[in-house]
């Protein structure tokens, strides 16, 4: 277990980059995930889609250069690099639900072993609404959830979510500051462990069964 | 040629108590903030107000929020927004929930006279109660169904005396669909220009939509 | 009834211009309907919608001045007038099905009593396809059938359609050289008479029963 | 950047014989004429194709009803190419007659990641055939389902390197629903710009569509 927060959410993120290939679209979600795109490899190009309305999202403007007509979800000030396409809010869903996002990268409140994600709302506490979540993590090729594994010491990782779902079996990769989890149709596999990280610690801090990688590897990051 | 341009108070004299109103905008990015001034400072209420989110207490929707203009809201995110957070708690405000691209689907699904249309976003959520469930070739899906208003209130960057909106960058968002689903459309105006002045093959919304064009500029 | 062909084209399509409202925004189908464009009566200038995408059509260009890209729905180069818009096939057909049209002009082959209309194929002898046909008489607020009453001496107007059908129950006016037609709960309502002709002449050229109007008026053509 | 510019044939090798194909175009308006001849003289054959008509023997989609390229066509519209009727009289081809504004809808439906819609075109007619009916608030419809294909090929008027694409007045038709509803997309441009050369505002296509980009110029 790696004590510095800022050092857990480097591991966080620079392993999520990894996960590009060379073209994808990708959406990230606020927060977090946004952090992604400062990591990505040498020659790993990826091409930001923003669900107000625009592919080819680039970072924040110069102090002085914010447009108000040019923000993220976030509301923001961005840019949009060579070659971005503005459009309407259906086109950015047709192009979320229709499978032509390859991967979306978001954060989780807590993920279950058959992939169920709880991510927008806490019953009688937090009721933001979803926004764009349950349609990109229904739609997107790839779900990644980009989290701390757990919550003031509790376990995210669970058998069954207990908050409102944001959507059904969709989550295809668990990135933590511990390792890495695929979901698959025998469980939960534990890919990749983090740094100066046992088994154990990993086993113990995470609420539904995990299956160990014959060849569990160490993450590169 | 039909006059279209009207002045803000003339528009929002179309608006009635207890109306359904669709408002463009992304966190009040793109919200025509003239028209909704306006309708806060005349006082008409009990609105549905369908819009992306209720933005920031003193922008765009959330002016209507604030000024509690609604009796109801069609959105997919109030969490920018504190105050629809209260009023949803205290009971004074309904509050609808609605996935984004689902929105939008459901706004367009109006504007283009289809009864209804297939989607696996929401399934097995809190979003699928009360909703048809179909199932096509072994896969499940709900039936969304479409969501129109009395009153249309969108934003373009120029707009042409015949009522042709060019938008600009993430101002766009909401508005081209809502302009294809109200009965009466009112668009604000960055800028107005003559017949011709946006190119044919760039207009994002046909006139034919728009019912009437205020100016959006400070000199009225 | 009138003897000319060409008088008889001509009270069709006089007769289907005055229907329209300063601002309409109207299709007109290939053939008879396109010619109605050119009796607008002063005052009234509607917007043509083609359905292979733009509002704002206008008439033939001069020879020579053909566009490769501008064609009307029947692939004839056509112009575009101040204040044109051009969009794709879902937009042209989301403005036709979505009721953004105020009204569509088409030829038929056999109208019922009911307002049933069939004008797309002849079994076995002639299949074009329907192409727009079914989504504008479905869609179009008004529809408007600008025909001759018979064809070779047989009725057109019938009890019943007989051959397949475009749409049922959507066409509210029938106009042809003998007469206006209105089609209403109560049946066939003849609202107007073609000038020198008379009422036995369209009961007999009609096989729907027809109710003829009180206020019967003649057509002013 | 991934290198998306390819020649006509290399583009064309990746049709296979028996693929589902759509072909952008109205009338052989906005029709990619450089690719369907590639097609033609290649001999892929057995094809499914999906278009908005046959246009005409010598023009676009013609060309390939004319070669014998396709084994079926699902389209709106025939009667301009009298050899498409012939073929279906003598039982070579397989029509598939759809109203133009469902096929337009379906193919988008496949593109938006959408189940079906429901529409009331076609209705008491034989396009309602093996077809659910679906009723909401006492209105009937019928269930249309998406539609989509191996590839498509359609035409662009301005292209950049990204693979955005603009198109020009009435070639635009059904270029763009298909590029959003094939696995992979084939785009003729007149001409090819650098990133940039269009102005991100005015992208009808965004690039992330389009798999290959080929040059509809002469000069190969």
């Amino acid at each position: 277990m790696i004590e510095s927060k800022e050092r857990r959410r480097e591991i966080i993120v620079k392993r999520v980059a990894q996960e590009f290939r060379d073209g994808d679209v990708v959406n990230l979600g606020i927060g977090l995930p946004t952090l992604v795109a400062n990591y990505l490899p040498e020659g790993i190009d990826i091409t930001l889609q923003s669900e107000n309305g625009f592919v080819g999202m680039g970072p924040a403007p110069e102090p002085g250069g914010e447009d108000p007509d040019l923000t993220n979800a976030g509301a923001q000030p961005v840019t949009a690099l060579d070659g971005a396409a503005f459009f309407d809010s259906c086109m950015s869903f047709s192009i979320i639900r229709g499978g032509h996002v390859d991967a979306t990268v978001l954060g989780a409140l807590q993920v279950d072993k058959k992939g169920n994600l709880a991510n927008w709302m806490i019953p009688g506490k937090m009721v933001p609404g979803m926004g764009g979540a349950m349609d990109l993590v229904v739609g997107a090729k790839k779900v990644i959830l980009a989290m701390e594994h757990t919550a003031k010491g509790q376990p995210k990782i669970l058998n069954e979510c207990t908050l409102p779902l944001t959507a059904k079996e969709q989550v295809n990769l668990i990135v933590t500051d511990m390792g890495v989890i695929e979901v698959t149709d025998r469980g939960l596999v534990l890919k990749e462990i983090a740094p100066d990280t046992a088994v154990d610690e990993v086993v113990e801090a995470t609420e539904a069964p995990l299956i160990i990688a014959e060849d569990l590897k160490v993450m590169e990051v | 040629m039909v006059d279209k341009i009207k002045s803000v108070k003339e528009a929002i004299d179309l608006v009635k108590p207890g109306m359904s109103v669709m408002i463009g905008g992304f966190l009040g990015v793109g919200t025509p903030e003239k028209l909704i001034d306006e309708l806060v400072e005349k006082g008409i209420d009990n609105l549905t107000i369908i819009g992306n989110d209720t933005a920031f207490p003193d922008k765009g929707i959330g002016k209507l929020i604030v000024g509690k203009r609604a009796k109801k809201v069609i959105v997919s995110h109030i969490g920018t927004n504190p105050e629809t957070g209260r009023q949803m708690n205290e009971g004074e405000l309904e509050v609808d929930l609605v996935p984004q691209g689902t929105l939008a689907e459901r706004i367009r699904c109006a504007g283009a006279g289809l009864g209804g249309f297939l989607t696996p976003t929401g399934l097995g959520t809190v979003v699928e109660q009360g909703k048809q469930k179909i199932t096509v070739d072994g896969q499940e899906y709900l039936l969304e169904l479409p969501l129109k208003a009395d009153v249309a209130l969108i934003k373009g960057h120029k707009v042409d005396r015949k009522g042709n909106i060019y938008y600009r960058k993430t101002a766009r968002n909401f508005n081209p669909i809502m302009a294809m689903a109200a009965d009466t459309v009112i668009v604000e105006a960055e800028e107005i220009v003559e017949v011709g002045g946006i190119e044919a093959n760039d207009v994002m919304t046909p006139g034919l939509f728009v019912d009437i064009i205020v100016s959006g500029r400070d000199e009225k």
